[in-house]
């Protein structure tokens, strides 16, 4: 079944990127002046820091049809805002162990540190973690309401 | 509604064949019959400000989604039609395109234009739901208050009185001048403290710009940047102050190395301070010194150089060779520190000079021979590997400095940040004197061990920073952001709402936010001169109270929602 | 009455924006086409291990937009007289073949360039503009027609701007010594074999390698890498100064080469660990991926290419008494920092100091130029000596 | 019971509290809570069934003047709930004096207690603690092949039908308005629920807030083990940083605070630079 599922999906898998606008945000420009080919298949929301994303935001995000949802901050020791990154990163670790619980996988949020001029390694991991969403079976069940199927299933 | 206008921008037609403009406004105008889209040929160039802005004008727009290059590109254009056309910085919001869209997916034209088209549909999503923050803004006061009347503060205060600004010094011992009563000579250029220190003294007694508080500490500190209130503490009573900004020069304390290399034990073994006074006295009379660096620094429990050991043993060695007659001096040393040019040149002449160097290793510190007087050192040398004995007479610890004991009762009342050792820490290596807190300033040892002459130039560098906030006439929350030309806003707080939990002000990194009890129950209020907009609080706000307008969670559920349709 | 600044790296930007805040309207006076200086070469900075050029293009930007600064970049001081209390500046400026402010980085001249003569301006600097090279170009003019914003010119005239000053702040900056004279270095007889800043734009992040850790000589991910300190440094035959940030320059490009490739195994030759400045002293000792960064008390003596590929260093370990030869694949020369030779200014020699700093009696300077340092000496110089210079005025 | 209804009597008659929170066996046999102001009304103070006073303890302190001293009886998760909603500003300590009560190895079973006992024991024996993880029923829920769990919960969490109930039993929501209740967060109108959404910002919300009373578990009509996604989380919190909600009034939850305020052991930052990645294009 999840074999089927993930046989036959077409289109690639949908993210979401929360982009820090000192590193994450720029680094998307800059790969772009460097042509590089990145998957079509992620939007970009502006923060003005990692700390600004809402864990409530990447639920919203996972249950409204994304694949998976990317937060890009600074290196440690690097945030403009006195180490806000740091709290970001421990919250949303903390949402990994909930994804990870419920079995859609700490995995489909990803976090990553770094700088405005590493944008190879930002084509990099969108490429990446695309591939990797894309190996993922879809989330039908989670997303909008119920289906019967479901709830029959579990008796 | 607010009519909304979309600006699309071909860019000289770089996105043609890519990403197929015209259906997307196609869509956008079909889809939103309050917008009207527009496709030019350029955003950024002089003369499409102008074209750009009569157009704004005769729509009547209130607000700007714009499609066109990534940030950092060129915008003066576009900001200056917005302004011609008299709409806010917050009521535009821009769709990164070319980069972002257009040249990172060459090879999938239809994946760029569905991208396009969703960006679009956020960008004008997010902007139906985008405010402005209030700003607040307050007069500043063009005064300045220099805490510690050391070289650094004395420097500082001077120079900013020869610029016409009221200082009030406030010291806490009796006398200014701070360590530089305490030693003899300064390196590298081995004058006279007293020459160095007078004429800052002078400064201080005869200029009426310095208002000079002895015995005096500061109990409390009230405002912001522009406009601080603090109360003094002085042998007749408390008064209050208010300056605009602050100087934070308190200087730091010497180690006293007990136990170590028998130090309290046998009187000849003295720290480096205890031989500055020596000197002043005047010549010691024993013949052969050992200087033994980083007594109690570059250890586990002191894990920093102290910067200055070096160079002032290097000093006091030189003055043995030279002044006493049939002097000796060896320089018991892990690494001799003495970056820079000067400091090196010193280095230099202290060899030609015949002081003796012997490197040890951390493992096996040298040890001090003799029962009830020093008589010999044993050592090994690591450098050659093998022990060896010296018959001395006196030997000289050079013993770190370390933060002062006030440092954290002033941490707390400035709320600034101290480093892991004790110092107060800058907010990035660009910004050295700048603390986490705009308008209040670090200089000389409280920062960072430093010899006089820079602990001077650093008190001079931090009475710049501070002219540069004093010589604002007003002070805005927005024209403190650390942002250059954009508006970040500011945390608000709905208070009818908030539950006054306080986790917006356990993770604020600017302690912007405090508890603050309205009839009977705590709510959370926000020092907007603070606050830099970071949104840590937005996000550990438990029902939304907390929000930043120009990013708030209504436009991100928005974006979310539009991201995939 | 404006003040001229020298130099548009940290030092010179930083004390620009100083002056402008008090007031005091600035003459930004830069030898090449950005500002930055060689800070915005680099790749990382110490000791937050963040990229060097977002927390400068802040300040760049401030600078740029602030309405009492005045930048002339690509510009040469040409000659300085003094007349009464003021100088008289002959700045001669070539504007770039591609405008700047019409610039939109299409790309369109790159691709037509047949000769690789043009290129983006500085790689990191963003918003990126294309700048062309003067050596390469063949002024066959095919770019020109092609620009959408009509930004190139082939043939701009030099302009000369003549501007009074009140005083003239040098912050001139470092630049990199030829090593060339050091034979035992080996430096130029084998591509492995190269300095700390070329190392540092070798494996860049947004360099031509992308921050790969990789050799000259054939791409090949070395396993050994030795960084030499002191080299050219503290060497009466050639810089009898330290330079004071070679020490944790070389610990970040180790601690960073660890960080991508933790089984590289990076050896530091040392004379003394000068790490002196907040928290550096922890920085040296601070852990890394893999095998520790390995320090070796010793200054090589030797530095020679093998026949069989890699590169011998002969040194002795002062600590162990012991003489050796190793084989390493990439060795990195760290220390041949010289102050930018200020230019010849109407001052006469007596403005620079035997070793070729800005002697601060004589004039004002910040920055390298006054004294070897990293960015926070340079900060701190450049506010105080903004400080001094607006102070001299008034009394 | 007994050794409880002196100590609330003596603290009446001493003038120690202003009003006992416990349960009144009322007429025909009602059991119910009330506030005792009388020492002579304690012989009808009663301690079964398991009841939380936590939220009501709040709300009476609320409607009543600043310097009433309420006393309750609690049980371990109440006497953690409490010292939260104190920790949040919700209720001022000073004016909460707590009798202890340690509840019956069977209670403890029942929810999985991991400490069914509060700080200060004044009645029952404190019996030793359950690990939730014993019983195999939420293991499965917790471990094991991911896309099986994933099903399961789907299904489970499928049977929501969105009656608010966990979040008012909740000992600690106490955010008006709620962000459930937010059209951004949760679409309106849907039945059963966006259960991702709903039942995952909930359950993040008191990811360091909950005290595993399982009051959500009981309330929940369609019986979904919510108890279970909490338990995971406080297993998380516990191992990183050794911490757990309820028992220290005076230690702030870690995930507010940065690295050097609150270090993460063995916890390195991902980079984008991640080790031997030579990536090339």
């Amino acid at each position: 079944m999840e074999e089927e599922k993930r046989k036959n999906r077409t289109e690639l898998p949908k993210i979401l990127v929360f982009a820090c606008r000192w590193c994450g945000g720029i680094g998307a420009g800059r790969a772009g002046w460097k042509r590089l080919e990145i998957p079509a298949s992620f939007r970009i929301i502006p923060v003005e820091c990692a700390a600004l994303v809402e864990p409530d935001a990447v639920f919203r995000a996972l249950s409204s049809g994304m694949d998976g949802v990317a937060v890009l901050g600074c290196h440690v020791g690097g945030c403009r805002y006195n180490e806000a990154n740091h709290a970001a990163l421990k919250r949303l670790d903390l949402v990994k162990v909930l994804l990870d619980t419920t079995g859609i996988g700490g995995e489909r949020l990803l976090l990553a540190f770094g700088t405005a001029h590493e944008d190879h390694q930002f084509a990099g991991i969108i490429r990446r973690f695309t591939d990797f969403l894309g190996k993922q079976p879809p989330l039908e069940p989670w997303t909008g309401f119920a289906k019967n199927a479901d709830l029959r299933s579990e008796g | 509604m607010a009519k909304t206008v979309v600006l699309l921008c071909r860019c000289f037609g770089e996105l043609d064949g890519i990403i197929a403009l015209d259906g997307i406004a196609d869509r956008l105008r079909a889809e939103r019959e309050d917008t009207s889209v527009y496709l030019l040929n350029s955003l950024c160039m002089e003369e499409d400000a102008h074209r750009i802005g009569a157009l704004l004008k005769q729509e009547g727009a209130r607000a700007v989604c714009a499609g066109l290059c990534a940030a950092g590109s060129k915008r003066e254009a576009l900001w200056e039609s917005l302004r011609n056309a008299g709409i806010e910085r917050s009521g535009l919001f821009t769709a990164d395109l070319r980069e972002g869209c257009a040249w990172i997916h060459q090879g999938n034209p239809p994946g760029a234009t569905e991208k396009a088209k969703d960006l679009l549909f956020m960008a004008l999503a997010a902007l139906d739901e985008k405010k402005a923050s209030a700003d607040v803004s307050a007069d500043v006061h063009p005064e300045c208050l220099v805490l510690g009347a050391g070289p650094a503060g004395l420097a500082a205060a001077v120079s900013l009185a020869g610029q016409g600004i009221p200082v009030h010094l406030v010291e806490r011992a009796a006398q200014p001048g701070g360590m530089l009563n305490l030693i003899s000579r300064t390196y590298p250029g081995d004058d006279h403290a007293k020459t160095r220190i007078e004429p800052l003294l002078r400064e201080v007694e005869t200029n009426n710009m310095i208002a000079f508080y002895p015995r005096s500490k500061v109990v409390s500190v009230r405002g912001f940047a522009g406009d601080f209130k603090i109360g003094i503490q002085g042998p007749d009573g408390t008064l209050r102050l208010r300056a605009g900004a602050v100087i934070i020069a308190t200087g730091a304390g010497v180690l006293l190395p007990r136990g170590l290399y028998r130090y309290g034990e046998l009187k000849q073994v003295i720290t480096q301070m205890e031989l500055e006074r020596q000197w002043i006295r005047g010549v010691p009379d024993d013949k052969r010194f050992a200087f033994i660096q980083c007594a109690g620094a570059r250890s586990p429990e002191r894990a920093y150089c102290s910067t200055i050991c070096c160079p002032s043993s290097l000093k006091n060695a030189m003055r043995v060779m030279e002044e006493i007659p049939g002097g000796e001096a060896t320089i018991f040393h892990r690494d001799i520190m003495t970056p820079g040019n000067l400091l090196e040149a010193y280095y230099r002449k202290s060899m030609e000079k015949g002081v003796r160097f012997i490197r040890f290793h951390e493992e096996d510190p040298p040890e001090i021979l003799g029962g009830d007087r020093v008589e010999a050192i044993r050592v090994r040398d690591a450098a050659r590997g093998k022990e060896q004995v010296l018959a001395l007479e006196k030997v000289v610890l050079s013993t770190p400095l370390v933060p002062n004991m006030d440092n954290r009762s002033l941490r707390e009342l400035f709320q600034l940040e101290l480093d892991s050792h004790g110092f107060f820490s800058e907010t990035y290596p660009l910004h050295p004197l700048e603390t986490r807190v705009d308008g209040i300033f670090i200089a000389g040892s409280a920062r960072w061990p430093v010899s006089s002459d820079k602990a001077m130039e650093q008190g001079e560098g931090a009475a710049m920073k501070a002219l540069g906030m004093l010589k604002r006439d007003r002070v805005s929350a927005l024209s403190l952001s650390r942002t250059p030309g954009e508006k970040p806003g500011h945390g608000t707080v709905e208070e009818r709402t908030c539950t006054g939990c306080g986790n917006c002000v356990s993770v604020c990194p600017f302690l912007a936010c405090s508890l603050q009890e309205r009839d009977g129950r705590f709510v959370s209020r926000v020092n907007k001169m603070r606050c830099k907009a970071c949104g840590s609080c937005v996000s550990v706000c438990p029902n939304g109270t907390m929000q930043i307008p120009e990013h708030n969670y209504r436009m991100v559920g928005a974006m979310i929602r539009r991201a995939f349709p | 009455m404006a003040v001229l600044v020298v130099g548009g790296g940290v030092a010179g930007i930083l004390a620009a924006l100083d002056l402008a805040r008090a007031g005091q309207p600035v003459t930004l006076a830069e030898r090449f086409q950005h500002l930055g200086g060689q800070v915005a070469r680099l790749d990382k900075i110490y000791p937050t291990d963040h990229c060097a050029f977002c927390p400068l293009w802040t300040d760049i930007r401030n600078c740029l937009d602030h309405p009492r600064i005045t930048v002339l970049s690509s510009a040469t001081i040409r000659e300085m007289k003094k007349e009464g209390d003021r100088w008289a500046v002959r700045i001669l400026r070539e504007p770039p073949v591609i405008e700047e402010r019409l610039c939109i980085f299409c790309g369109r001249c790159e691709k037509a360039c047949g000769e690789g003569a043009v290129h983006p301006l500085l790689d990191q600097a963003y918003a990126p503009v294309y700048c062309i090279d003067a050596e390469k170009c063949t002024r066959c003019g095919r770019c020109e027609p092609l620009c959408p914003t009509k930004a190139i010119d082939l043939n701009r005239k030099t302009v000369e701007d003549r501007v009074v000053v009140r005083e003239v702040l040098w912050a001139t900056g470092f630049e990199n010594g030829d090593l060339k004279p050091l034979p035992e270095f080996g430096y130029g007889t084998h591509p492995d074999i190269l300095t700390a800043l070329e190392f540092e734009e070798w494996t860049a992040e947004s360099g031509a390698n992308r921050g790969r850790i990789v050799r000259r000589s054939d791409f090949r991910v070395p396993s050994r890498i030795a960084f030499i300190q002191c080299a050219g440094a503290r060497d009466s035959r050639m810089y009898p100064y330290c330079s004071s940030v070679c020490c944790m320059h070389a610990l970040k490009q180790a601690e960073w080469v660890k960080r991508r490739i933790p089984d590289i195994d990076c050896t530091i030759f040392y004379t003394d660990l000068r790490a002196v400045g907040r928290d550096y002293f922890k920085y040296s000792m601070k852990d890394v991926p893999g095998d520790p960064i390995r320090l070796v008390r010793g200054r090589p003596g030797l530095v020679f290419a093998l026949p069989g590929g890699g590169i011998a260093v002969k040194y002795e370990d002062t600590f162990k008494q012991e003489r050796r030869i190793e084989r390493f694949d990439l060795v990195i020369l760290n220390g041949n920092l010289k102050p930018a030779p200020a230019p010849e200014t109407g001052m006469g020699p007596s403005l620079l100091d035997g070793e070729g700093f800005v002697d601060t009696a004589v004039g004002f300077g910040c920055g390298f130029a006054v004294e070897p340092g990293d960015i926070m000496d340079a900060a701190v110089q450049a506010a105080s000596a903004s400080m001094r210079m607006i102070g001299r005025d008034k009394n | 019971m007994e050794e409880i209804r002196n100590i609330a009597r003596d603290l009446l008659e001493k003038k120690e509290a202003d009003g006992i929170l416990a349960l009144r066996e009322g007429d025909q046999a009602v059991v119910e809570p009330h506030v005792f102001r009388d020492p002579g009304d304690i012989s009808r103070l009663v301690t079964e069934p398991k009841w939380l006073f936590a939220k009501t303890a709040m709300k009476i302190l609320r409607s009543s003047p600043r310097d009433f001293r309420l006393a309750v009886v609690v049980r371990g998760c109440d006497d953690r709930a409490l010292v939260e909603l104190a920790k949040r500003n919700q209720v001022a300590e000073e004016n909460l004096r707590f009798i202890g009560l340690a509840c019956t190895e069977d209670q403890a079973k029942q929810c999985f207690c991991e400490r069914p006992y509060p700080r200060t024991i004044h009645g029952g024996k404190p019996q030793p603690g359950i690990s939730f993880l014993r019983d195999e029923r939420v293991r499965s829920l917790l471990q094991g092949d991911s896309a099986e769990r994933m099903k399961r919960w789907a299904a489970l969490l499928g049977r929501c039908i969105k009656c608010y109930g966990c979040r008012n039993a909740c000992p600690i929501c106490v955010c008006v308005p709620c962000k459930l209740e937010d059209e951004v967060w949760v679409e309106k109108g849907t039945l059963p629920a966006e259960r991702l959404v709903f039942h995952l910002i909930r359950a993040f919300h008191l990811s360091d807030t909950c005290v595993a009373c399982g009051a959500c578990q009981e309330a929940c009509p369609v019986s979904i083990p919510l108890l279970a996604l909490q338990l995971a989380m406080r297993e998380a919190l516990k191992d990183r940083y050794g911490y757990e909600p309820g028992l220290d009034g005076e230690r702030k939850s870690p995930i507010l605070k940065n690295f050097t305020e609150e270090p993460e052991a063995g916890r390195d930052v991902p980079d984008w630079v991640t080790p031997g990645d030579t990536e090339n294009e």
